[in-house]
């Protein structure tokens, strides 16, 4: 059978492969964002999976609450996303770099 | 035996999926994988019997949330070419990292759990069992509050988005005098020292 | 003993309030911030007097005790008292301080306000420290005294002025730290923070031995004692006159202060293990220091390691109760010890402020502290080469002044711990009049050695009055200390008592 | 199954924010920028009402409401009054420089309110979920008003790194919540402390979800390794932005430590106690460390920030009601003196002469000796200095510290602290003991400059009278 | 009485305060008058008690005047002991200081520092009083810095020149050298008998004979040794003996009269008459006196030596005050401390004559003090002359003369001591008296005598002194002559000094010596056929041959024994030493200490080198701070990586 163990599992993956994306890749931010989504996924599928095998919803409500609060993320990211690039005219990772040390 | 096919389906293109939104060159293409991710995630939520969520999941996710990447990765038009830089030389280090975390991740879950996380059977549910109906009942009751307070994230986060992006009159090239006063010496001016040049 | 009056907290906080007072000065009135300052300073001094006046030399009690809760969450009170010990250091304070004032009177000119402020709130808080009956209201004080101190060197100090206030601070601040650490842990065994409690708080050799070198790394640093010594000729060169005057003359006593109220009575088992440590160290002060003090050629700088040497001896008197004691000699001697190190500290106030206020005097008319740029002053300064070769003589220790006094006693007390100790000790009678002397062989004497020092003018009217009013408290201590010995006499036997009584748990 | 209306009293303060914020935002759309004032005027009331009905609504004992997912004790009730006052000063300090840099828009306090509602949700906190709601509440709204300064490159990468960087860390925290939840099968901070006396305490996932939780509260903090973002932060947002996110998210982010490490998960002392010392003694080090090679003053003070930071979680982790005492008291001392920093900051700005570089305060003395004292007296008690507040906060965290046995670790702390206070005499000496770059007076307004000597001022007088403030921290955990 | 002891120490100091501190205001005359009179007044009162105690009328006495100090049960106090012993000091030093000053008158005439000069000269009679009338080692020790303290203002008179400015430090310096070892003396007194007091301590003495000490580890030295050789190192500096002799002749930089009375007369007397007052102690350690005995011997000779080659007529003199003390040295070691009082007081008078006869040279001269340039000045300044003559006779010991009894007696004391070192002290006593009478008629030749060596303008000046000058001559010659007719058999036979002295049954000498003869004309007799008379005759003889016979040969002989020439120039290269190893070691030792342990390691290393590790650190670790968004995740998940595994290693 499908234990919880292997959607943890599955979370865990997904997990390790967004913070991988955030520190492997460097080219622009929008990936960063989409990563984060992906941790997001990772969080859900956790509590989803948790929810069920100990039969308790708070963790399917908490999902939800976590997909409205991503979604407000998402908004507010891409709304910074388009000032800076309209400032920068980039969003290549590489460049912002303008503050340091 | 089927859902255990299901799962090992939909996970292994779930991973792929995940992989692919980290790898792929171009940005829509990322894009386009993380929403085969979310998909597969809903048929896994529907596994679990979470069908609200992984309803909601499709909907609200990939229906607004990745239209809206998609939107901002088309409107900002970013040059593949030039964001194409690919690994440096940390990532050896980073892979180590990784696979650091995978290994504790692991021991958490398979090896040293003591048990907390051996359940294999999903809960059993009475017949007439609605998810939607008993979410529904918890959302504006026990978590009034929290629904609440989500609704006023919400509210920020049209706040935010409209003051930050929203231009009054675009396409005005206007002096902006306080920027132009408040310029320091150093980004205007920079000091060049210089030997000096041998006297032919 | 009570007079009804809170003469102590009358004490600090008429000058700190007063110095906030003269803050609010500005630049154009100067001499309104003049007169202020010396009529703060000149009631604090008549305060002081009224404090001498009402003490019971007899008692070795604390007197003029006031208590007044302040952080209740912890049992810190605002305690304040004194005792033999603290007295004549708050007399001494309250008088240095009016003679700073004076000092610098027409030769501050650009922010005269707050240079006087500075001043007096030094005085408070120098007089809180002496003052304080809790340790944590000590803490304050002695910590708060950075700031004014870092203030007045590096606002009215020389070209090098940062590094040596920056130093100054890092350095005291660093030792001070460490007995912080000691006084939290100490509260946590005790449960006060007051003095006394702490006295009678019994402790573990090996604690003892950590509060002892934490209280040691505090409290070297201050007087300072080799090998942390160095930020000293640093600040004193750098700082102004007035500054190297209360820092010689009242802040270097802080540290000697410290063993007396902390080190000793608190960790009193420690400090017989490991007097030797200290008892080294000031022999090395008296010796490395006085080798080093030769070959000065920045006047300051040259008198700056001497009250290093000079300051060994107060350290050495306090510790040779111990070895004294396992002689199985005269507790007299230990006593004499205590009130060698007290009187040194007492003289070497009154003779260092002198010596440094000498050289600003100099320094104001030559800008210059460099031996090497003076010669035959004497000749176009009579009075002043007069109280120079006074001031340097009691700084070699000559019989009569103040400066004899607390060397003859340690020396006689060292004596009875261990020959070599005395030997070592009593070199400072040939190395003190070598350095102090050549330096006035080379400043003073000799025929005149260029036109600046052939315009010089002698002292005015002030500098003689700052000037006499030293000479004559210097001669007068030396012709007859007993007045002061007297004063200290009972505390000192109490005290001595307190350090002979073992505190490790039986 | 009845719907059963819940008692909304101790909430009031939490729902007077949100109606007058919302009315706040209505009446600023339909004003010109001329009347701005209003806006302003506005948003004051709102923080002057919130105090009035916390203070009277004000409870002796702890409470909970909706359904568990509120809390209010006197120790909320106390950070709430604390970030009120925050705010306003804040607001105060700020409206000038709003005005002079073309930014002075309804949205700035808008946001703010909105985060200062976050903190509240935080502060009374009764679940994960309210927490972490609370926190993307603030979050959020900080991540825009970071941007705020549209013009400002600067704003929009530190913005942008500050987005990235706290989506991470509220995934990691949202990754531990699964897991405690997982474990106890609750999300309410009461349940969890319940379910922790009965469960095995050594359990892996409990304590891996532990590390998690940890994680987004260090980024909160701003502590060592999770620190990365505050110098970028700090420099690159405008410095009323600055202002505000130095100050009152501290508040919340000690609110988020009690509510969940002392509150939810006290059991795991003994787990948590060990990671939060590692993170402060980064903190402690890194900060003191980098600050001194600092040569603008907003990004010296965020170094300086995660070194107080540092204190913060001494005092917390000792795990005695002394130590969160003493860190409650560190926290509110040190918003006091931030915001007197950052105010003197903003003082000191003219119109077209933003203070950016520790060089520009040179010879502040000369020009303007009060100002310069009053920086003095903020800047000693940053090092830690008595006879001023900051002295009294390392003190009662170092006394927490040794009382639990951790002399080590206060000494530790205190050897830095003279490290530290290197670069804070920096300041001291370029006020004092160097000539002025210009001659020019600074030229904020009256009631500004009575705020910030007020401020200062106030730093000594906690100093001198330290103890009303220390024994209601004291209360408030007894 | 004690009004009166007290009016004998502050007539002085109080004429020296009024002269130093209102000199300008009260002029020259004033200024003289002042000093004199107060001088006068306290030597008449020493008169009157000498006297008084020598006929009975007057008690001994001994008391305190205040209580300085009392610590740690140890009472310092400050009061008088006189008994004839002091009474003796006093007269003597108030007399020769009473000369001196009405000398000064004359001599200082012209100097801008006239006022100055008596107001020192008053405050040393002062400090040499207190020093002479102490009752405690507290009060001794005061008075003997004291006095060190005028001899060095005094000797820095001129203070302009380089060479005085440097000759009052080196004598300083040297002083406290014996300081050194006296201060330590008088710790280990008090350690022993926790007394200061002379009379308490005394008492003690029977106890501590036994005693030892340990100094080094396992090493048992005898208390009172220590204690007696500690203070006598004191005395060595003060009464200039060998190794510390050497600020002596320097010390000639100052004005003539300063030499007269304190480099001649008083000062450099202090050590023989400490070491007398203390003869209950030292007379316990026969090591402390055999160790005196070397020493003083030593200085007895050798230093007479170089009295040989000097060419400057007043280190001519110091040179033989080098070697007189060297006798009276000699004499308190072989116990015969009255003898080196009454030797003391003898040469205090001759030698201040001889110092101001010296000076009356100086002044005819214009200030130029080299013999070479002298002679045949007996028929310009017959007063001069004359008197100086009765004081070289004096001092070489011719019989009859004050000197011949006292020298005699201390030779004689020498050949009667048994203690170890006596056999080289009799030797070297011996031949410094053929070496004294070589040096000092080697004087009085090259400079009364022989071709008028000086320059045409100086001739022409030539005259006797004034009076102020010759009156003090001719009042101190008197002394010089007949003071040893007067007071020989009182004073070493007849117990004049009473309980003040106290030597043991096997060490009385003078006592074996006095049972031999009776009165002084019984002592001349023995003169006569004694050696020293005759070696006194030779020198005398060798000097007339040598300085006025043949001129040419002390040249041949300095070229035939040029090394031996050359060290006495060289004066056995102390003073190299001294400079060369002494002094510039110990500033290259400062210079080393300071720019090394200071500057290098400890402000270097350690402070600065803290600071530059903590700055550099923060260097490298600020950029860790790189700006980089992915770095700062990194450095995030990295912490999250520690942290789970912190917790997996500890779990």
């Amino acid at each position: 059978m499908i234990g919880l163990a292997h959607y943890l599992t599955l979370s865990g993956i997904l997990f390790l492969l967004a913070v991988a994306g955030i520190f492997i890749n460097r080219r622009n931010v929008i990936l960063l964002l989409m990563c984060i989504e992906l941790m997001l996924l990772a969080v859900n599928f956790n509590f989803v999976a948790f929810s069920r095998f100990l039969n308790n919803l708070d963790g399917q409500i908490f999902v939800f609450f976590i997909l409205t609060v991503a979604a407000a993320e998402a908004a507010i990211g891409l709304a910074i996303l388009v000032v800076l690039f309209r400032s920068k005219n980039t969003i290549n990772v590489e460049e912002l770099n303008s503050m340091k040390g | 035996m089927f859902t255990q096919i299901l799962f090992y389906l939909f996970a292994t293109v779930l991973v792929g999926a995940a992989i692919g939104v980290i790898t792929a060159r171009n940005p829509v293409h990322s894009v386009l994988f993380l929403v085969l991710a979310f998909f597969n995630s809903a048929v896994l939520w529907l596994l679990l019997g979470a069908e609200f969520l992984a309803i909601v999941l499709v909907l609200v996710y990939v229906g607004a949330v990745m239209v809206l990447f998609l939107f901002v990765v088309m409107m900002l038009d970013i040059n593949v070419e030039q964001a194409k830089s690919g690994f440096t030389k940390y990532a050896p280090l980073g892979l180590v990292v990784l696979v650091i975390m995978a290994v504790e991740l692991a021991q958490v879950i398979w090896v040293r759990h003591m048990g907390m996380i051996s359940a294999d059977e999903l809960a059993p549910v009475a017949a007439d069992y609605n998810n939607t109906r008993e979410l529904g009942l918890l959302l504006y009751t026990d978590y009034f509050y929290a629904f609440e307070l989500a609704a006023v994230i919400l509210l920020v986060a049209i706040v935010a988005a409209i003051s930050l992006t929203m231009r009054r009159r675009p396409g005005l090239k206007a002096q902006n005098i306080s920027s132009q006063v408040s310029v320091r010496r150093q980004d205007r001016v920079r000091l060049v020292k210089m030997d000096s040049e041998e006297r032919q | 003993m009570t007079t009804g009056m809170p003469l102590l907290s009358l004490l600090i906080w008429v000058p700190v309030l007063g110095g906030l007072l003269v803050l609010g000065i500005d630049d154009a009135r100067s001499s309104v911030a003049r007169w202020t300052a010396l009529t703060i300073s000149l009631l604090s001094f008549l305060l002081s007097l009224f404090l001498y006046a009402g003490f019971n030399p007899d008692s070795s009690a604390m007197q003029f005790v006031e208590l007044r809760p302040w952080i209740e969450s912890f049992d810190i009170f605002y305690q304040l008292g004194v005792d033999g010990i603290a007295l004549p250091l708050i007399l001494l304070t309250t008088f240095i301080t009016v003679l700073v004032v004076l000092a610098g009177w027409e030769v501050i000119q650009k922010r005269v306000g707050q240079y006087f402020a500075a001043f007096l709130i030094m005085e408070g808080l120098m007089i809180g420290v002496f003052a304080s009956m809790d340790a944590m209201l000590f803490y304050v004080f002695w910590e708060a005294m950075l700031v004014p101190m870092f203030i007045i060197i590096g606002v009215w100090g020389g070209p090098r002025r940062v590094y040596a206030t920056i130093k100054f601070f890092l350095y005291t601040f660093l030792g001070s730290v460490f007995m912080l650490a000691s006084l939290i842990y100490m509260y946590m065994e005790s449960g006060s923070f007051e003095i006394s409690a702490l006295y009678a708080l019994p402790l573990d050799m090996p604690v003892q031995i950590l509060i002892f070198l934490s209280f040691l790394a505090a409290f070297a640093v201050k007087v300072p004692m080799w090998p942390v010594h160095t930020w000293l000729p640093d600040a004193h060169v750098e700082a102004p006159t007035g500054g190297s005057v209360i820092l010689a003359a009242i802040m270097l006593k802080m540290g000697g202060y410290g063993f007396l109220r902390f080190s000793l009575p608190i960790t009193p088992d420690a400090s017989r293990e490991l007097d030797w440590l200290v008892i080294g160290l000031s022999l090395v002060a008296v010796v490395y220091i006085g080798f080093v003090a030769l070959v000065q050629t920045d006047m300051k700088k040259l008198i700056a390691y001497s009250s290093i040497a000079h300051m060994g001896f107060v350290t050495l008197g306090f510790f040779l109760a111990f070895a004294i004691s396992e002689r199985g000699g005269n507790m007299g001697a230990a006593s004499m010890g205590l009130q060698g190190g007290m009187v040194q500290m007492i003289s070497h106030g009154l003779i260092s402020g002198a010596m440094f206020l000498c050289v600003g005097v100099l320094y104001d008319r030559m800008h210059s502290r460099n031996i090497g740029d003076y010669g035959g002053v004497i000749n176009s300064m009579p009075v002043f080469g007069a109280f120079m070769v006074l001031f340097a003589l009691s700084n070699a220790g000559l019989p009569g002044t103040s400066g004899f006094v607390g060397e003859f006693f340690v020396i006689m007390a060292s004596f009875q711990a261990n020959f070599w100790y005395a030997l070592l000790a009593a070199t400072t009678l040939i190395l003190g009049a070598a350095y102090t002397l050549w330096m006035v062989k080379r400043v003073v004497f000799g025929e005149v050695a260029n036109d600046k020092v052939a315009a010089l003018q002698d002292v005015n009217r002030r500098e003689f009055f700052i000037l006499g009013v030293l000479a004559v408290s210097v001669l007068a201590l030396g012709l007859w200390p007993a007045p002061l010995t007297d004063l200290m006499g009972s505390s000192i036997d109490n005290l001595l008592h307190q350090v002979m009584t073992s505190k490790l748990v039986p | 199954m009845n719907f059963v209306s819940p008692d909304l009293s101790p909430a009031y303060a939490e729902m007077f924010v949100l109606t007058m914020t919302c009315l706040v935002l209505v009446v600023d759309a339909f004003l010109r920028d001329s009347q701005r004032g209003i806006t302003y005027t506005l948003s004051m009331l709102t923080l002057v009402g919130a105090a009035v009905i916390t203070s009277q609504f004000g409870v002796d004992a702890r409470i909970s409401a909706f359904s568990d997912h509120f809390i209010s004790d006197p120790m909320g009730d106390i950070l709430k009054l604390v970030v009120y006052a925050t705010t306003a000063v804040v607001f105060l300090y700020s409206r000038d420089y709003l005005r002079r840099n073309d930014i002075f828009h309804g949205e700035f306090f808008v946001l703010a309110l909105f985060a200062m509602l976050g903190i509240m949700v935080m502060v009374s906190a009764g679940s994960l979920l309210s927490l972490y709601l609370g926190l993307e509440l603030l979050s959020l709204s900080l991540y825009a008003l970071v941007a705020f300064q549209r013009t400002s490159t600067q704003g929009a990468e530190a913005a942008m790194k500050y987005f990235v960087l706290g989506a991470i860390a509220s995934g990691c925290l949202l990754y531990g919540i699964s897991l405690l939840y997982g474990m106890t099968g609750t999300i309410s901070l009461s349940g969890l402390a319940e379910n922790l006396t009965t469960a095995d305490q050594f359990s892996l996932p409990l304590l891996f979800g532990l590390a998690f939780v940890v994680v987004g509260l260090a980024f909160k903090f701003g502590a060592v390794p999770f620190h990365a973002w505050v110098p970028d932060v700090y420099q690159g947002a405008p410095t009323a932005v600055t202002l505000f996110i130095a100050s009152a998210p501290k508040i919340a982010a000690f609110a988020l430590a009690i509510r969940l490490l002392v509150d939810g998960l006290g059991d795991l002392q003994g787990g948590w106690q060990d990671m939060l010392t590692a993170l402060a003694v980064l903190s402690i080090v890194f900060g003191n460390l980098v600050a001194i090679v600092q040569t603008n003053i907003k990004r010296m003070l965020a170094y300086s920030t995660i070194s107080h930071v540092g204190f913060i979680l001494l005092g917390i982790l000792t795990g005695s009601q002394e130590g969160y005492a003493a860190a409650m008291y560190y926290t509110i001392a040190y918003v006091v003196m931030t915001t007197g920093a950052f105010g003197m900051i903003m003082v000191l700005s003219r119109k077209g002469f933003e203070v950016e570089q520790l060089d520009d305060f040179k010879g502040l003395n000369t020009r303007s000796p009060w100002l310069a004292g009053l920086m003095l007296m903020i800047i000693f008690s940053m090092a830690g200095i008595p006879p001023f507040v900051g002295f009294y906060a390392k003190l009662t965290v170092l006394m927490g510290l040794v009382e639990v046995g951790l002399t080590w670790l206060a000494v530790l702390a205190l050897v830095f602290s003279v490290v530290g206070a290197f670069y804070y005499l920096r300041v001291v000496k370029l006020m004092y003991f160097d000539d002025p770059l210009d001659q020019g007076k600074p030229e904020a307004a009256t009631d500004i400059r009575v705020l910030l000597s007020a401020n200062a001022i106030l730093v000594l007088l906690l100093g001198v009278f330290p103890d009303g403030l220390m024994s209601l921290c004291i209360k408030v955990f007894q | 009485m004690q009004q009166v002891y007290l009016t004998i120490v502050l007539a002085p100091l109080l004429a020296a305060v009024i002269v130093g501190l209102f000199g300008k205001r009260i002029g020259r005359a004033a200024a003289h008058w002042a000093t004199i009179l107060a001088v006068g007044l306290s030597c008449a009162l020493s008169l009157y008690t000498l006297v008084g105690l020598t006929l009975g009328t007057v008690e001994p006495w001994n008391e305190n005047v205040y209580r300085w100090a009392t610590v740690g049960g140890v009472h310092m106090q400050i009061g008088f002991l006189v008994d004839r012993l002091t009474a003796t000091m006093m007269a003597t030093v108030t007399f020769v200081s009473w000369m001196v000053h009405i000398y000064t008158v004359g001599y200082m005439r012209d100097d801008p520092g006239y006022q100055r000069f008596f107001s020192y000269i008053s405050l040393f009679t002062f400090a040499m009083l207190m020093l002479v009338m102490s009752n405690n080692f507290l009060q001794l020790f005061f008075g003997w810095e004291a006095v060190g303290v005028v001899s060095y203002l005094l000797i820095g008179f001129w203070f302009k020149r380089p060479t005085a400015i440097v000759a009052n430090m080196k004598a300083f310096l040297v002083n406290r050298v014996g300081d050194f070892g006296f201060l330590l003396g008088i710790a280990a007194i008090v350690m022993y008998t926790g007394s200061l007091d002379y009379q308490e301590v005394f008492s003690h003495v029977p106890r501590l004979s036994g005693q030892t000490m340990e100094i080094f580890q396992g090493s048992a030295w005898s208390v009172i040794s220590i204690i007696c050789i500690l203070l006598f190192i004191g005395a060595m500096g003060k009464s200039a003996q060998v190794p510390l002799h050497v600020w002596l002749p320097d010390s000639m930089e100052g004005p003539t009269p300063i030499s007269a009375l304190i480099h001649a007369a008083t000062m450099v007397t202090a050590g023989i008459f400490m070491v007398a007052r203390m003869s209950p102690l030292f007379e316990a350690s026969e090591t402390a006196l055999s160790f005196i005995l070397v020493i003083g011997a030593t200085t007895a000779f050798f230093m007479g030596l170089l009295g040989l080659v000097q060419n400057d007529i007043k280190r001519v003199v110091a040179y033989s005050t080098l070697s007189q003390l060297g006798y009276m040295t000699v004499a308190l070691g072989a116990s015969a401390y009255t003898g080196a009082i009454f030797h003391l007081m003898t040469h205090a008078f001759f030698k201040a004559l001889l110092f101001l006869a010296a000076g009356s040279v100086i002044i005819a001269m214009h200030h130029e003090q080299d013999m070479r340039k002298m002679g045949g000045l007996r028929k310009y300044m017959p007063v001069t002359y004359w008197t100086c003559l009765l004081g070289t006779l004096a001092l070489i010991g011719a019989p009859g003369f004050s000197g011949f009894f006292s020298k005699d007696a201390i030779i004689e004391a020498v050949h009667a001591s048994t203690l170890p070192g006596a056999g080289y002290a009799y030797a070297a006593v011996l031949s410094g008296v053929f070496v004294t009478a070589l040096y000092s008629f080697r004087l009085l030749f090259l400079t009364f005598h022989g071709k008028e060596r000086m320059d045409e303008h100086t001739r022409e000046h030539l005259h006797e002194s004034p009076l102020v000058v010759t009156v003090p001559l001719v009042l101190l010659a008197i002394p010089s002559v007949v003071i040893g007719w007067l007071t020989e058999d009182s004073f070493l036979f007849g117990g004049f000094l009473g309980d003040a002295v106290q030597v043991l049954p096997g060490h009385d000498v003078l006592a074996e010596f006095g049972e031999h003869f009776h009165g002084p004309v019984g002592f001349v007799q023995h003169g006569l056929v004694g050696p020293a008379f005759w070696l006194a005759l030779a020198g005398t003889i060798a000097a007339w041959f040598l300085y006025l016979k043949r001129p040419d040969l002390p040249g041949v002989l300095a070229d035939k024994f040029s090394v031996l020439y050359r060290l006495l120039v060289n004066k056995y290269y102390f003073d190299d030493f001294n400079e060369k190893v002494l002094a510039a070691g110990s500033r290259g030792l400062g210079r080393v200490l300071w720019r090394t342990g200071d500057e290098k390691i400890i402000d270097g290393a350690l402070v600065n080198g803290s600071a530059r590790v903590v700055n550099m650190t923060a260097g490298v670790v600020r950029h860790f701070q790189s700006g980089y968004l992915y770095h700062y995740a990194f450095a995030m998940i990295i912490g999250l990586t520690m942290l789970l595994g912190w917790v997996l290693l500890t779990e």
